[in-house]
C-alpha cells in the first residue's frame, strides 16, 4: 500500500491562501487504509481548514469528497460537472492521484494535502513501515523475504554492513538491520548457503533510475 | 474581558463523566452554565471531528470526559480518546485555535463533585484564553 | 433448605401487605414471570413510605424507583392489586394453597376513577380519602405518584350520602351502595408482608407528655411538620402557639429497649437513624440558627456505613448528641419551654430546655398480628413478629408461607428489600420451575414512519416541580414549538392525579407524532420508564431522545434562572435535532444461558447456590479455599445459642448432595467476559491450577470478608490476649476454662478509628454472645465489656438485658481515652476509667478479648472488582448499584452479590443476602431469551475499504472482513463502545443513535446562535 | 606483484605491517596535511586516507593521498559507495592509478545521517564487495564493471575493512570470506580491544583458509582516555570494549590516562603479533599523528623493512 501523512498546517493554510472556495477530495484507496485521505481524514481537514480560515478572518467554503479512486480516470471524470465552482480542488491521495486530477483538469489548481511517503504494510493500528522500494527487480528470493533495497539503510546486497548492533541498524534504535533479519530467515529457512553467493552489482535501470517506468501489456493495451 | 462567559461543551461517556454530572445535579452542586453536554457510550466514540465541529460553530471549549485509567467499561476507549485529544491539541495549535480549548478529563461514575470542580476549573481556563478566535472574525465577517 | 414436597406446579404468589416490602416481593415475582397477587387493607400502597419527607443515607426520595410505576416497567401486568382486602383463610398446602380474600367496599370504582380530586373537593364532610404523598415540591424525584391503584375512596363511618361527589363525578366513578366481595385464589405460596405500626406513646404519657404537651410530637408527625404538603403547609411551627421552634430536642428509645409497662424491650433498630435523618434535613432545610440536639442511651446506626452518617451528623452538620438516661418531660408554663430532664453520664440529673421534643417512637407489631398468624396458622415470637432464625430468616413454621420486611421486625429499607427478594427466591421454589415460562409481551406492533416527514412532540416532565423552580418551561416549549419537525408540546403533569405515560401515549396517538423529545429527567434514570411508554403507543423505542434539562440543568444553575432556561433550551433543541435523525432499532434475542455461578462457598454463596438449585438451575459454586462454610466455621453458637456448626454442616451437606450444584474448591477465578445470559468465566482449580471456562447467564458474589488483625493491647505478645473468634474457639471445645476467672472485653479494636471509620456492625453481639457463654460455663467468672455504643439491634437487646442480668458489667468508654492495657512481669493489667464514679479503675484479668470486625478482603475483592468491572466502596467492600433500593445489585447487569464482601454482615444477614441475591438472579434466569436492545455498529459496504482498522481496534474482536470483503459486526456480539466508528477512516461503520450526522447535527444544535 | 604498493611488498616479505591514519583536513590546507603526516614518515608502511569519514565532508582522499606521496609515504587510498556511483568509482580509480596511487580501500561508508549533511542522498549504486569485485575485475581483467575493455588498467592493491565485533558475529567471517572472494588482498579491522573474541574470529577466518587468500591487519587505536574509552565503548556501532579495559583507563588519574592507554596498546599489539593469520596492525591515532612515532617505538616495530 502506498503511505503518506498529511502536511503541516502551516503549508496547508499558505497553500490556499488564494482561494475562497475548493474542493477537498479524498480518496478511498490506500491514503484511506494509512488514515492520511480518506472521507475521515477530508472531513477532519475540512474543519480545520474553515476553522484556520475564520481565524484568520478569510471564511473559506470547503466541498468535501471523496473518489473512489483518484489514480483512475473514470473516476476522476465524476468532477467534471461540478470542478468549474471551485477555485481550486486539494488533494489528499498520493501523489498519482494529485497528477490525474492536474492532467484531467487542466486549468484547475491541484494542491496536495499530504505528503506521499512510501510503499509500507501495517506494522500495527497505527504504525505504518516501508517494506517496499519499487526496484523493479525482486530480489527477496534470495534474501529471506526481506529486502535489503527498501529495509537496508545503505542498500547493502552483501551486507551487513559493521554498523549493525544487536539486530539494530547505525542509524538508529528503532531501525532493524535488514541484514540480522535476513540472516535469522535465511537460518530458519536452513538457505544460509544462499548467502555466501556474491550479489552482482544491481542493474538500477529497473528502479527510477532508469527513467519514469511505465507497463505496457501487450496481451491488453491496443 | 470579565463578562465573557464561556461555552463549553461536554463529551461525556455515559458509564462515568455523565453519571457524574447527574450525581452533581443531585448534590446540587453549581458550575457555569456554559458547560453543555453531549451523551456518548464511551469517549472512545468521540470522533475528532465532533470536537473540531463543536468549535467551528463556536464553541469556546471542549471535554472530553471519560473514565479513570483502567476504568474503561470497554477496556480501553479512554485510552483511544485521550490519544485522540493529544493530536488534536497539536493540530489546534498549528491553526492558533490553541490547543488549550480541548481537554481530556477522567473521573469515576460517583464523582459529582469532581465533575462540577473539573467543569468549574476548565471554564476558568478558557475564560483566560478567551473566547473562540473565530466569533471575533466571523462578527467582522457580518 | 430442605425441599419442601411442593407439586411445583402453580406459577401464582399472594404477597400479603403493600409497603415496599410486599411491593418489592410483587416485583421481583412478576419480573420472574410470577403472577401476583397483592393484597393491602389500606386503599392505595405505599406503606409507611409515602409518609416519609426524606429516606437516609442518601437524603432524598427514592419513592420513583421503589413503586410500581418507576420500579419495573415491564411485567407490571402480572401484579394484581387487591386494595381495602384481607385474608380471611388458607387452606391447602403448599404449592396448592387456596386463600380466601375479602375485599370491602371502596364505592369508587378504580377502573373508571381518574383521581381528579373533584369529589374530594366537594365532599362536605372529608369523607373520601385519598394518602397522597408529602412535599410535592420535594427537590428530589417522581413523589409517591399518588397512589396505587389511581383511586380516591369513600369512609362511609363519615359519609353524609349528601350525594355531592356524584354530581363532580365525570367518570362516573362513585357508587355508594357499592357492596364488599369476597374470591377464592389459587396460589403456590405466600408471602407475609404486612409489616409493623408506629408505638403509640399514649401509654407511656406520664413520662413523655405526649398528648399532655401538644409540642411532643412522634418522629412521624415531625416528619409531616417539616414538610410542605404537611399541616403546616411547610411553615416551620411548633403545635402549640405557632412559635418557629428553634431548640429541638429528640428522645431516642422512646418505648424501645424498656421494662415499663406499655413499652418494648427490644430495640426498634431504626430510630436512631430516623432521627439523625430529620435533625439533618431540619439543620438544612431550615435556618442554621436551630439547635437539634439527640438525647441518647447509644447511638445505633446499624446499616451499611450508617456510621459514616452518624459521623458526619456530629462532627459536620452540626447535630448535637448528648448521652443520657431520659427520665421525664415536663412543661414550665411561664416560658412554654418543654423540660426534659435527664440522667447525664455520670449519674447526674440535668434538665433541657426545648422547644419541640420529638419521640423517636419505635415499631411494633400490627394490632391485627396474631389474628393473622393465626389465619396463615404460623407461630409468632413473644412480640407478635414472625418467629425466624438466623438459616431460616425469611421462613415461617408453615411451609411455602415466608415473611419478609417489618413483619420479621423493625428494619430499615434496604434490609426489608433484601427480605422481599430473599423471600421471593424461597417462594418461588415451590412453583412450576421459572425455565419455559412464557412471559406475556401484550406490545403493539410498530407503526411504520420511514419516509414519513418528522413529527416530533415535546413532552416536559417535571414531577416534583423542580424544573419549574429553575426553568422556564413555558419558554422552553414555546421556543420549541418554533422548530422544524416539532408538531406538539406539552408538559406532562403527574402531580394532579392522571398517570402522564397515559397522557404522553394519547398525544401520540391523538397527533400522529412520529418521534418524541422528553424533556426532565436523565436518560439514565428514566429513559426506560419513557422508552416503555413510547413503544406502547406503537413507536420504535429508538423514537425517543431524553433532555436532560433536570439533573444538568435545574438542579445545578438554581440561582440564575435566565441561564438555565437558555441552556434548557439549547438542551432540548439538541434532543430534537438527535431525534428528528433518529432511525428504528430492532433489538437482537439471543437464548439465555439459565446456569448460575456462584463465587464463594460461605453461608451467603451456598445460600444463593441452594435456592437457585432447588428451582432446577444448574450452579457452579466456586470457593478459594479447600472447604466450604467461610467464616462460619469458626462459629460455634448463635445469639440465641443455637449451633452454628449443625445447621453449617447440614448446609454444607445439601450442597454437596445436591446435583444441580457442581463444587469448586481450591479454585479461583481468572477472567469474565460476555454479558448477562451469556457470561463466560474462566477458572483455575486445584494445585495444578488448571484452567476450565463455565458459560452462565448470571453471577453472584459471595466472595466475603477477612478478619482484622489486631496490633493493639498486646495481642500476639501475650496469649491471654485474643479476638472474640478465638475466644469462641476455646469456649466450644471447653478448653477456656481456667481462663474465665476474670475476662475483660474491649468493644471496636480496629473498627471506628481513623484507620477504619466503620462500624463493625456485630462485634457487640459476638461480645454478649460469649460474655454470655462464659457465665453459662462459670457463673463465678467476673465479665467487663468495655464499650462505646452497645448496638443490640431488635431481639438481640433481650441477650443485652440478659446479660446485665447475669452480671457482666458494660463499663463505657471515650474514643478520647481508651482503656489501656499493660503487662508487667506476668500480670496482665486493664486500666479504664468508670464514667460514673469518673475514676481510673484497674483490673488484673485472666482473659483479655478484643472485639475486632471484619474488613473488606483488599486484595481479593479489588481482583475481584478487576475480574468484573465493579468498583469498591469506602472501606474496600463491594459497592452496590443502590445502598438503598437495589442493595444486592451491582452495576454490571446479571451480577449480584451477596454477605460480607459487601458489608459486615451476620449470619442471619449473609443467610438472607444470599438468599435475596438468588431472587433478584431469578428474575433474570426466567427468561427464555436475552433481549439485546443496546445500540450496536453498522457497517455501510459500498464504503467500507477493508483496511482492517476496525478489526483492530474493537475491544472484543467482533468485526471481520467477511467472503464479500468487507467488515461485517455481529449485532449480536456489539456492545455498542463505537471505537470502531470513531477510528473508521472511511467513516464506513456508525453507531446506532450515534451516526456521525446525528451527532454532528446535535452538537450544532446545542451552539446554535452563538455565531 | 599485483601492485606497485609498498605495503604489498613489505606483506610480501613477510614482514608484520604497520599502518596508519590520516584524516583529510575539512579546508583547502594542504600545509596542515602536511604537518600530520611528517609524524607518520619512515615510520609506517602506509597511511590510510580517509573518505569523508563519518559522513562530514572533507578534502578529497585522493588529492591528500597525492600529497603524502610526494612527502614519501605509502596512501592507502579509501573510497565509500555512500558518494559516488559506479561511474564515477571508476574514473577516479583511473586517475589515481595513472598519478601513482597503489594501494586501496573499500568501504561502504557511515551512513549520511552521522555526518554534517544528513539531508544528503546516498548513492549506493553498489557496495564494498561489488566494489572490490569491480577492482580487482579491472585490475586482473583489464575490464571496465560494465564489461569493456580497459586501455593500460589500474594496477591497485586493493583491500577491504571487516569488523569481527558487528552483529551476527557468526556472519562476520562469512563475510569475510565473502570480501576475500571479492578479491581483497588485505583486510584492515575495526578497532579490537576484545582481543579473545578477535583471536576467535581469526581462527574461524584461517579454519576457513581465509588468512591464506588474504593479509588481516588488525586494527589498533590508543585509548587517550576514560571519557574516550567509555565512548567507544557505549556509542560507536559494532565496536566490542571489554568493560575491563574501560576500568583499567579510567581508574587511572586523569593526566596518566593517556599513558596508560598507550601502555594497554602496546600490550596488545605484542599479543597481535604472536596471533595466528594476524599480519600486521592498523594502528588509527586519530588526530594523535605525533604519538605514532613513539607508539611504534615502544611497540618495538622499527625500523620498518625498506622496500
Amino acid at each position: 500500500m502506498i503511505t503518506a501523512t498529511r502536511k503541516p498546517m502551516e503549508e496547508i493554510l499558505k497553500s490556499v491562501e488564494p482561494f475562497s472556495k475548493i474542493l477537498l477530495l479524498g480518496c478511498n484507496e490506500c491514503v484511506t487504509v494509512c488514515h492520511a485521505g480518506g472521507r475521515k481524514e477530508v472531513a477532519l481537514l475540512g474543519a480545520a481548514l474553515r476553522l484556520g480560515r475564520l481565524q484568520k478572518g478569510l471564511p473559506m467554503e470547503v466541498e468535501e469528497l471523496t473518489l473512489e479512486r483518484q489514480c483512475d480516470p473514470e473516476y476522476v471524470e465524476e468532477l467534471s460537472r461540478t470542478i468549474d465552482q471551485y477555485d481550486a480542488v486539494c488533494s489528499m491521495a498520493c501523489g498519482c492521484g494529485v497528477q490525474t486530477i492536474a492532467e484531467r483538469y487542466p486549468s484547475m489548481p491541484v494542491m496536495p494535502m499530504v505528503n506521499t511517503a512510501f510503499m509500507g504494510a501495517s506494522e500495527s493500528h497505527g504504525v505504518w513501515a516501508e517494506r517496499c522500494a519499487g526496484c523493479g527487480d525482486c530480489v527477496l528470493g534470495y534474501t529471506g523475504g526481506i529486502c535489503p533495497v527498501a529495509r537496508c539503510s545503505k542498500r547493502i546486497f552483501n551486507g551487513p554492513c559493521g554498523g549493525s548492533t544487536k539486530g539494530k541498524c547505525e542509524i538508529s534504535n528503532d531501525v532493524d538491520c535488514a541484514w540480522q533479519l535476513i540472516w535469522d530467515r535465511l537460518k530458519e529457512l536452513g538457505q544460509t548457503e544462499l548467502y555466501s553467493k556474491l550479489m552482482e552489482p544491481k542493474d538500477w535501470r529497473t528502479a527510477r533510475d532508469g527513467g519514469p517506468r511505465r507497463i505496457v501489456r501487450e496481451d491488453m493495451a491496443l | 474581558m470579565s463578562d465573557f462567559e464561556p461555552v463549553v461543551v461536554v463529551f461525556a461517556c455515559d458509564y462515568c463523566a455523565y453519571t457524574a454530572a447527574d450525581v452533581a445535579g443531585r448534590m446540587n452542586l453549581e458550575y457555569p452554565a456554559g458547560i453543555r453536554i453531549v451523551r456518548v457510550p464511551c469517549t472512545g466514540k468521540v470522533d475528532s471531528l465532533y470536537v473540531l465541529r463543536a468549535l467551528e460553530k463556536g464553541a469556546d471549549g471542549v471535554l472530553v470526559a471519560g473514565c479513570l485509567d483502567g476504568d474503561c467499561h470497554f477496556k480501553n476507549g479512554n485510552l483511544r480518546a485521550a490519544a485522540r485529544v493529544k493530536a488534536l491539541k497539536r493540530l489546534l495549535d498549528e491553526i492558533n485555535i490553541g490547543s488549550g480549548r480541548v481537554e481530556m478529563v477522567q473521573m469515576s461514575a460517583g464523582q459529582g463533585a469532581v465533575f462540577a470542580e473539573t467543569a468549574r476549573n476548565f471554564v476558568a481556563t478558557v475564560q483566560e484564553l478567551g473566547p473562540n478566535p473565530i466569533k471575533h472574525a466571523a462578527s467582522q465577517a457580518a | 433448605m430442605a425441599k419442601t414436597d411442593s407439586p411445583r406446579t402453580s406459577n401464582s404468589v399472594l404477597v400479603l401487605g403493600g409497603g415496599i416490602a410486599g411491593i418489592k416481593a410483587s416485583l421481583d415475582l412478576a419480573e420472574a414471570g410470577r403472577q401476583v397477587y397483592i393484597v393491602e387493607q389500606k386503599p392505595s400502597l405505599g406503606g409507611f413510605l409515602p409518609l416519609l419527607d426524606r429516606q437516609f443515607p442518601t437524603n432524598d426520595c427514592n419513592i420513583c424507583y421503589l413503586m410500581p410505576e418507576g420500579g419495573a416497567s415491564q411485567g407490571l401486568q402480572r401484579v394484581h392489586t387487591l386494595p381495602m382486602s384481607h385474608l380471611s383463610e388458607l387452606k391447602g398446602s403448599v404449592g396448592e394453597f387456596t386463600a380466601a380474600i375479602e375485599t370491602k367496599p371502596r364505592y369508587i370504582d378504580t377502573d373508571r376513577c381518574n383521581a381528579c380530586g373533584a369529589c374530594l373537593a366537594a365532599c362536605p364532610e372529608g369523607a373520601v380519602v385519598f394518602t397522597p404523598g408529602l412535599d410535592t415540591n420535594s427537590p428530589t424525584c417522581l413523589r409517591y405518584p399518588q397512589a396505587t391503584p389511581q383511586a380516591f375512596s369513600i369512609d362511609m363511618e363519615k359519609c353524609t350520602k349528601c350525594g355531592e361527589c356524584l354530581k363532580v363525578c365525570h367518570p362516573d366513578a362513585i357508587d355508594l351502595d357499592m357492596q364488599g366481595s369476597s374470591q377464592e385464589l389459587e396460589v403456590g405460596s405466600v408471602i407475609l408482608a404486612s409489616g409493623a405500626q408506629v408505638w403509640d406513646p399514649t401509654p407511656m404519657e406520664e413520662w413523655y407528655g405526649y398528648h399532655n404537651f401538644p409540642d411532643v410530637i412522634t418522629s412521624l408527625e415531625f416528619e409531616q411538620l417539616m414538610s410542605a404538603a404537611g399541616p403546616t403547609g411547610g411553615a416551620f411551627q411548633r403545635p402549640s402557639d405557632g412559635r418557629r421552634p428553634t431548640r429541638i430536642g429528640w428522645i431516642q428509645c422512646a418505648g424501645s429497649r424498656t421494662t415499663k409497662p406499655g413499652g418494648n424491650p427490644y430495640c426498634s433498630s431504626i430510630c436512631c437513624m430516623i432521627s439523625m435523618k430529620e435533625a439533618i434535613w431540619a439543620l438544612e432545610h431550615f435556618d442554621r440558627d436551630i439547635e437539634a440536639t439527640v438525647f441518647f442511651m447509644d447511638m445505633r446506626p446499624m446499616g451499611k456505613d450508617y456510621e459514616l452518617y452518624y459521623q458526619r451528623a456530629k462532627n459536620e452538620l452540626g447535630v448535637n448528641f448528648t448521652r443520657c438516661m431520659p427520665h421525664t418531660v415536663e412543661r414550665n408554663d411561664k416560658t412554654g419551654d418543654l423540660v426534659l430532664s435527664h440522667l447525664d453520664d455520670a449519674g447526674k440529673l440535668q434538665e433541657a430546655h426545648l422547644d419541640i421534643i420529638v419521640l423517636a417512637t419505635g415499631f411494633c407489631a400490627p394490632a391485627d398480628a396474631a389474628e393473622q398468624a393465626a389465619v396463615l396458622g404460623i407461630e409468632m415470637s413473644s412480640q407478635n413478629f414472625v418467629a425466624a432464625e438466623d438459616f431460616a430468616p425469611v421462613s415461617t413454621s408453615r411451609p411455602g408461607v415466608y415473611a419478609c420486611g417489618m413483619s420479621l421486625g423493625p428494619q430499615d429499607i434496604p434490609g426489608s428489600l433484601v427480605q422481599a427478594s430473599a423471600a421471593c427466591g424461597l417462594a418461588s421454589a415451590e412453583l412450576a420451575p421459572p425455565r419455559g415460562l412464557v412471559l406475556a409481551e401484550s406490545m403493539p406492533t410498530e407503526k411504520k414512519i420511514t419516509g414519513q416527514e418528522p413529527r416530533i412532540g415535546v413532552f416536559l416532565v417535571d414531577w416534583g416541580n423542580v424544573v419549574k423552580e429553575s426553568v422556564d418551561s413555558e419558554a422552553v416549549l414555546q421556543a420549541a414549538s418554533g422548530w422544524d419537525g416539532v408538531v406538539f408540546g406539552t408538559q406532562l403533569e403527574l402531580a394532579h392525579g392522571s398517570r402522564g405515560l397515559d397522557k404522553l401515549e394519547e398525544a401520540i396517538a391523538e397527533h400522529d407524532l412520529n418521534r418524541v423529545v422528553v424533556a426532565g429527567y436523565s436518560p439514565r434514570t428514566h429513559g426506560n420508564l419513557f422508552a416503555e411508554a413510547v413503544r406502547r403507543a406503537g413507536l420504535n423505542r429508538a423514537m425517543l431522545e431524553m433532555a436532560n434539562i433536570r439533573d444538568q440543568d435545574a438542579l445545578v444553575h438554581r440561582h440564575d434562572r435566565t441561564s438555565a432556561t437558555d441552556k434548557a433550551v439549547a438542551l432540548v433543541r439538541m434532543a430534537v435535532a438527535g431525534v428528528r435523525r433518529a432511525q428504528p432499532m430492532h433489538p437482537v434475542k439471543l437464548p439465555f444461558n439459565p446456569d448460575a455461578l456462584v463465587v464463594g462457598g460461605g453461608v451467603a454463596g451456598m445460600s444463593s447456590a441452594l435456592s437457585l438449585a432447588a428451582q432446577g438451575i444448574k450452579v457452579y459454586l466456586v470457593e478459594r479455599s479447600r472447604q466450604l462454610g467461610g467464616l462460619a466455621n469458626e462459629l460455634f453458637r448463635t445469639l440465641e445459642g443455637g449451633s452454628v456448626a449443625d445447621e453449617l454442616g447440614e448446609m454444607i451437606a445439601q450442597v454437596q448432595d445436591e446435583p444441580n450444584i457442581e463444587v469448586l474448591t481450591d479454585t479461583l477465578v481468572v477472567d469474565h467476559q460476555g454479558q448477562v445470559g451469556a457470561f463466560i468465566t474462566g477458572l483455575q482449580s486445584g494445585p495444578g491450577m488448571y484452567y476450565r471456562q463455565v458459560a452462565h447467564g448470571v453471577t453472584i458474589l459471595a466472595t466475603g470478608a477477612k478478619r482484622y488483625e489486631p496490633t493493639e493491647y498486646l495481642y500476639g505478645a501475650d496469649d491471654r490476649v485474643m479476638t472474640q473468634l478465638e475466644l469462641e474457639q476455646r469456649l466450644g471445645k471447653g478448653e477456656a476454662g481456667d481462663l474465665l476467672d476474670t475476662v475483660v472485653m474491649i468493644q471496636c479494636v480496629g473498627s471506628r478509628n481513623e484507620q477504619n471509620p466503620t462500624c463493625g456492625r456485630i462485634c457487640c453481639r459476638s461480645a454478649v454472645k460469649n460474655a454470655l457463654w462464659i457465665k453459662e460455663q462459670n457463673p463465678d467468672s467476673q465479665v467487663f465489656v468495655l464499650y462505646r455504643d452497645m448496638r443490640m439491634p431488635f431481639m438481640s437487646e433481650l441477650a443485652y438485658r440478659q446479660a446485665r442480668e447475669a452480671g457482666v458489667l458494660f463499663v463505657r468508654f471515650d474514643p478520647s481515652n481508651p482503656p489501656k492495657v499493660s503487662q508487667e512481669d506476668g500480670n496482665l493489667e486493664v486500666v479504664f476509667t468508670d464514667p460514673i464514679l469518673d475514676q481510673p479503675l484497674a483490673v488484673e484479668p485472666s482473659l483479655l478479648v478484643l472485639s475486632t470486625p471484619q474488613l473488606a478482603a483488599d486484595e481479593n475483592t479489588e481482583e475481584l472488582c478487576d475480574i468484573f468491572r465493579l468498583q469498591q466502596g469506602p472501606g474496600g467492600f463491594l459497592l452496590e448499584e443502590h445502598p438503598k433500593v437495589k442493595p444486592v445489585d451491582t452495576p454490571a447487569p446479571g451480577v449480584f452479590a451477596a454477605g460480607s464482601v459487601l458489608a459486615p454482615a451476620s449470619l442471619a444477614e449473609a443467610r438472607t443476602q444470599g438468599l435475596a441475591a438468588a431472587g433478584r438472579a431469578l428474575t433474570m434466569v426466567s427468561k427464555l431469551s436475552l433481549v439485546l436492545d443496546n445500540p450496536v455498529a453498522k457497517v455501510m459496504p459500498e464504503r467500507c475499504a477493508a483496511c482492517l482498522i476496525c478489526v483492530r481496534v474493537c475491544p472484543y474482536d467482533i468485526p471481520f472482513i467477511n467472503a464479500d470483503g468487507y467488515s461485517e459486526i455481529d449485532p449480536a456480539q456489539c456492545l455498542g463502545c463505537g471505537v470502531c466508528a470513531a477510528e473508521c477512516p472511511a467513516q464506513a461503520i456508525q453507531l446506532q443513535g450515534y451516526e456521525d450526522d446525528r451527532m454532528l447535527a446535535r452538537a450544532e444544535a446545542l451552539l446554535e446562535g452563538i455565531l | 606483484m599485483k601492485s606497485d604498493s609498498n605495503l604489498e611488498k613489505v606483506l610480501a616479505g613477510g614482514h608484520f605491517a604497520v599502518t596508519g591514519e590520516l584524516g583529510p583536513p575539512r579546508g583547502a590546507n594542504l600545509e596542515a596535511v602536511k604537518e600530520k603526516a611528517a609524524h607518520l614518515v619512515n615510520m609506517v608502511d602506509a597511511v590510510n586516507v580517509t573518505d569523508n569519514q563519518t559522513a562530514v565532508v572533507r578534502m578529497a582522499s585522493w588529492a591528500v593521498s597525492l600529497t603524502i606521496k610526494e612527502m614519501g609515504l605509502e596512501p592507502n587510498y579509501q573510497m565509500v559507495c555512500r558518494d559516488r556511483n559506479r561511474l564515477a568509482m571508476q574514473s577516479d580509480i583511473l586517475g589515481a592509478a595513472a598519478l601513482g596511487i597503489n594501494t586501496m580501500l573499500c568501504l561502504s561508508g557511515d551512513h549520511p545521517s552521522f555526518g554534517d549533511h544528513p539531508q544528503a542522498a546516498n548513492v549506493h549504486d553498489i557496495d564494498s564487495i561489488q566494489q572490490l569485485a569491480m577492482i580487482k575485475g579491472m585490475r586482473d581483467d583489464g575490464r571496465f564493471l560494465g564489461g569493456d575493455e580497459i586501455d593500460t588498467p589500474p594496477r591497485m592493491f586493493v583491500g577491504a575493512a571487516a569488523n569481527p565485533f558487528g552483529d551476527p558475529f557468526e556472519l562476520r567471517v562469512l563475510r569475510l570470506g565473502k570480501k576475500v572472494a571479492a578479491g581483497a588482498d588485505f583486510i584492515q579491522t575495526q578497532c579490537i580491544y576484545n582481543l579473545e573474541r578477535f583471536a576467535e574470529y581469526m581462527r574461524q577466518a584461517h579454519d576457513m583458509g581465509l588468512t591464506e587468500k588474504t593479509k588481516v591487519l588488525a586494527g589498533v587505536t590508543p585509548l587517550k582516555s576514560g571519557g574516550m574509552a567509555k565512548y567507544m565503548a557505549k556509542r560507536v556501532p559494532g565496536m566490542d570494549v571489554p568493560d575491563d579495559v574501560v576500568k583499567r583507563i579510567a581508574s587511572q588519574p586523569k593526566e596518566k590516562q593517556a599513558e596508560e592507554g598507550i601502555k594497554l596498546l602496546c600490550e596488545q599489539i605484542e599479543q597481535l603479533k604472536e596471533m595466528p593469520g594476524v599480519a600486521g596492525i592498523h594502528l588509527m591515532a586519530i588526530e594523535w599523528e605525533h604519538k605514532v612515532p613513539e607508539i611504534v617505538e615502544r611497540a618495538g616495530l622499527l625500523p620498518r623493512p625498506k622496500a
